[in-house]
């Protein structure tokens, strides 16, 4: 049996935990090779999601999913506030109508993420941003969804693929976003869009663990 | 950090309510969405201008509202650029049928945001045409990275794009005119000093005692290169060489000089600087045929500067020198 | 201390060669003795104002030169009066024959150094009065001082006087029209930060992080009292307080409220001090008809800012209305 | 026999070389209770004396204190230009016509220079001003040349009162002058226009004993 919209509910409760818990780090990797500001984008975001999320008594995980969207475009501001949603808004699309999600629904919504902030952003692997945590997050859930594992291994999978991808940003020269202007002196430090990834994707396997 | 402030969380709206409060002859403030927006808006069969960014950047973009220059302004909060809500809010509330030009300055997150309110804009029946500005010779190699920065200049663009509508121009007219300001134009910026976001609490940068930062953005963002303090001519032949030699700007040229105080430097600094510029040029037989000195395209209370050159034409000219009434500009009227 | 200049002892030469590039469509500077005069100067049969005083709190004065305000401006060293010699030339040069206003900052330096070049003036047979200009209220007990400051007062008193010589006034009524003004208005500052003065290369007094300096003059000398940083308003209140009490300003007033930065304190948070000093005004019914907020009368790099109120009447709004045309504050032409 | 223009010259030397040297002290001084600038004001004055002085190739003692008096006017600014300017004019004009300066011309050239800040800046003694060391000054070369003293030792006795004096203002609460403003606080701070007048009378007494 898969997982229903009420995995897609906790796991934007926990999203907005974490991004709150994380907000001073995430604002701090932001300041050496950005602007300082990713922290309060995120979490004035997930805040606001919070009790639209509440107030939204019934909903497929496609119904939250946009909320999700909808939410962070018209609060975020900065680069993420449109890529995120553009991301969430996509991944709602692929899984419309769906009551429970299996683990291609699953791939599917990493990948229409992935997807939809590519269209947005143009960023390519490689080039220092989100993007950097997405693909192999993407890459090892259809790994792990071709290898028969359960939604919570592909989820896991993918957290842990973000993670690994957040890092690995760090000797990256950046090609987009505002660590670009830096040059060689981005190198060393992490790019902080990839690092909310990493906590968001983390915090969907852990809504489906519980 | 010390800053008049209350609660770092109020920094917008309280501005805009003191921006509303000052200027009430000029421009209505609306809050939630938060946009200004010039009396008279929407002005029938006029282009409307709207533009808007991160705040934080004061005079730019509330105080260029009004009169022969923008019809909106979208403040987003400090150095984080507005959401597409309160852009498509202004659009609508400026639209006065004949279209609406959106002045972006070049950061990924003012061109995704101006680029879903454009969408919705189109959407709902109102012509939207963007102009992208990217006037920062510190970045270099633009294939490598999100393209030039959109820096100082924009408060040129938006003056002569507004002198532009005003007298009638239609929305291609504008655009092409913005457009053509943009090429013409180059930028360049030193910070002495970091500034802090007010719900950061701490500088982007740290500057030793013997530092400036050459090639800064103005978002607290570090720059191209650190290097040791020197004397105010030299630096300041340092970065006009650099946007000299980018366009290029050569013998016989007419040029526009902008030297923009990035918010703590005192005017008397600034003059020092400019004289060097105007000095430098005369030198290369370059000649400055019109002038702005002061603190027009901040960031927030950094020390520092930066040099924005324009090359002017006739036409460019009679518009820079076109009637304007806005809080931080304004002749003619 | 870092700073944008070349050498120390340089630092006005250079500003003013500056202001001179910036501005020939407005005014002359005059080396050695230092002077800044309007291009028509003399204009004949018009009264001319003559101001002055130490560099540092760019634009006054250099700023305020131009059709309907100031016909010279005198500037000293940093912080320091000019001496009489470049006052009693720039006397000279911008006589008409109707006579010459001196507008002088009550400082002992600047009243002596006015009341020489005004006696030298006068064996040239030039009619010379002096307007001292006296709004800080931070200074009580003016029996026991050098009585109380001219500060940020000051360009409000240049505007009027200006206009009204502009008009066709002649020197009493000039004269009498900046006493009003003069009397009318109060002034009051606040530091978060001190300044240094380019030759000292130290701060004039030492803040802790969390202490702002309450009373402060133009010239970076401490203030009446040192207090632990307040949320803006709560600043805002404390010395609109001081203001509003000592003339005092009751409900029916109309006022002219001016939020004057004092050069390192952005211009957003100049707007939320306002936005606070227009509701408090408000609330106790004085009614705030003129405004104007920004970086006028400044301390260097200090950070900030100062609130002048001036009574309005008929005559006094009509002539702050009238055109001006000068570097720092242009309008109606 | 008494002094002659020879130590006039001497004074106003010595007087730009104690200047100098003292200019970063004198200038200290004025910063907490005033603006921090009376050491290079009077160092720019001093400075443009000398070259003045070298061409001014003969000259009565009133010529020099007079050159002074006009350099100090129009270099100096602020308060002590007018104010030293005026006191130097009124002491050449008390000696005006003198060749040979006795104990008499002294006390007269040290009084009349009194007579003249006091005329034009109001200064009652007390008030935390210069003329806190120049009323001393005045009193104790008066004493010296009633009690029979030499010129050297009425310039010493006027010099060692205008230092006390400066030490005494540093107690004072000040009622001219800028620090003024300060009211209590300026409380514990020497007065910087009664250091410098202690320095230039002990630059007269050193000129007379070289
Ligand atoms: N073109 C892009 N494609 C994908 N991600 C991007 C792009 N540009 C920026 N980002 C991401 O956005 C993050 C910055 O977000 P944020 O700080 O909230 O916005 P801003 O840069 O406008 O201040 C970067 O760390 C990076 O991961
Ligand atoms: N009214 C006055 N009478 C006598 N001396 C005065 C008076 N006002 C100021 N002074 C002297 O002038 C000194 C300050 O000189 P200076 O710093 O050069 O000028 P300013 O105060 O204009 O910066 C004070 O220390 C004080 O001794
Ligand atoms: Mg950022
Ligand atoms: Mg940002
Ligand atoms: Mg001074
Ligand atoms: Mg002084």
């Amino acid at each position: 049996m898969g997982l229903t919209s009420e995995w897609a509910r906790a796991w934007v409760a926990l999203s907005a935990k974490v991004i709150a818990e994380n907000r001073v780090e995430l604002t701090a990797l932001d300041r050496p090779i950005g602007d300082g500001d990713h922290g309060e984008n995120m979490n004035r975001g997930f805040t606001a999601v919070v009790p639209k999320l509440d107030s939204l008594a019934e909903g497929s995980a496609a119904d939250i999913l946009k909320l999700v969207a909808m939410t962070l475009i018209s609060t975020v501001g900065g680069a993420a506030g449109p890529l995120y949603g553009t991301g969430y808004l996509k991944a709602a699309g692929a899984v419309a109508g769906q009551d429970e999600l299996d683990g291609a629904s699953l791939v599917a919504i990493l990948a229409a993420a992935r997807d939809g902030i590519v269209l947005r952003g143009k960023a390519l692997v490689g080039e220092k941003t989100m993007i950097d945590a997405w693909t192999p997050a993407v890459d090892a859930a259809a790994e792990a969804h071709a290898a028969g594992k359960s939604e919570l291994e592909i989820l896991q999978a993918a957290a842990s693929a973000a993670e690994a991808g957040a890092v690995a940003t760090e000797p990256l020269i950046a090609r987009k976003g505002r660590a670009s202007y830096l040059g060689e002196r981005a190198i060393g430090h992490r790019d902080p869009g990839a690092q909310s990834t990493a906590l968001l994707l983390r915090a969907a396997a852990d809504a489906a663990a519980a | 950090m010390k800053k008049l402030i209350n609660d770092p969380q109020h920094v917008l709206d309280e501005a805009i309510a003191g921006v509303a409060a000052a200027h009430s002859d000029i421009l209505t403030v609306s809050h939630d969405p938060n946009y200004i927006v010039r009396n008279s808006a929407p002005v029938s069969g006029k282009v409307a201008l709207v533009s808007g960014g991160g705040s934080g950047h004061e005079p730019l973009h509330g105080g260029f509202v009004g009169f022969g220059m923008l019809d909106a302004a979208v403040p987003g909060p400090v150095f984080t650029s507005p959401t597409p809500d309160p852009i498509l809010a202004a659009t609508k509330a400026v639209d006065g049928g004949a279209g609406v030009l959106h002045i972006v300055k070049n950061y990924t997150g003012d061109v995704l945001n101006f680029e879903t309110a454009a969408e919705l804009a189109e959407a709902d029946g109102i012509t939207v045409r963007s102009v992208v500005i990217n006037d920062d010779v510190a970045v270099k190699d633009s294939l490598y990275t999100a393209g030039r920065r959109g820096v100082a200049g924009t408060v040129l663009v938006e003056k002569i794009a507004g002198a532009a509508a005003q007298r009638g121009d239609d929305l291609e007219a504008v655009a092409a005119v913005a457009e053509k300001v943009n090429a013409q134009m180059r930028s360049m910026g030193v910070a002495l000093s970091p500034c802090i976001v007010p719900h950061a609490g701490e500088p982007s940068f740290e500057l030793a005692d013997d530092e400036i930062e050459i090639g800064i953005g103005i978002h607290g963002e570090p720059g191209r290169e650190r290097i040791k303090l020197e004397p105010a001519d030299r630096i300041v032949d340092r970065i006009l060489g650099h946007i000299v030699e980018d366009i290029p700007y050569v013998s016989g040229d007419k040029v526009l000089l902008f030297v923009n105080g990035m918010g703590g430097t005192p005017l008397v600094e600034l003059y020092i600087a400019f004289r060097r510029a105007a000095e430098a040029l005369a030198g290369q037989g370059i000649e400055v045929t019109r002038t702005l000195v002061g603190n027009y395209v901040t960031s927030l209370e950094m020390q520092g500067f930066s040099i924005t050159l324009l090359k002017l034409d006739d036409e460019l000219t009679e518009l820079w020198d076109a009637p304007v009434h806005t809080s931080a500009l304004r002749w003619g009227r």
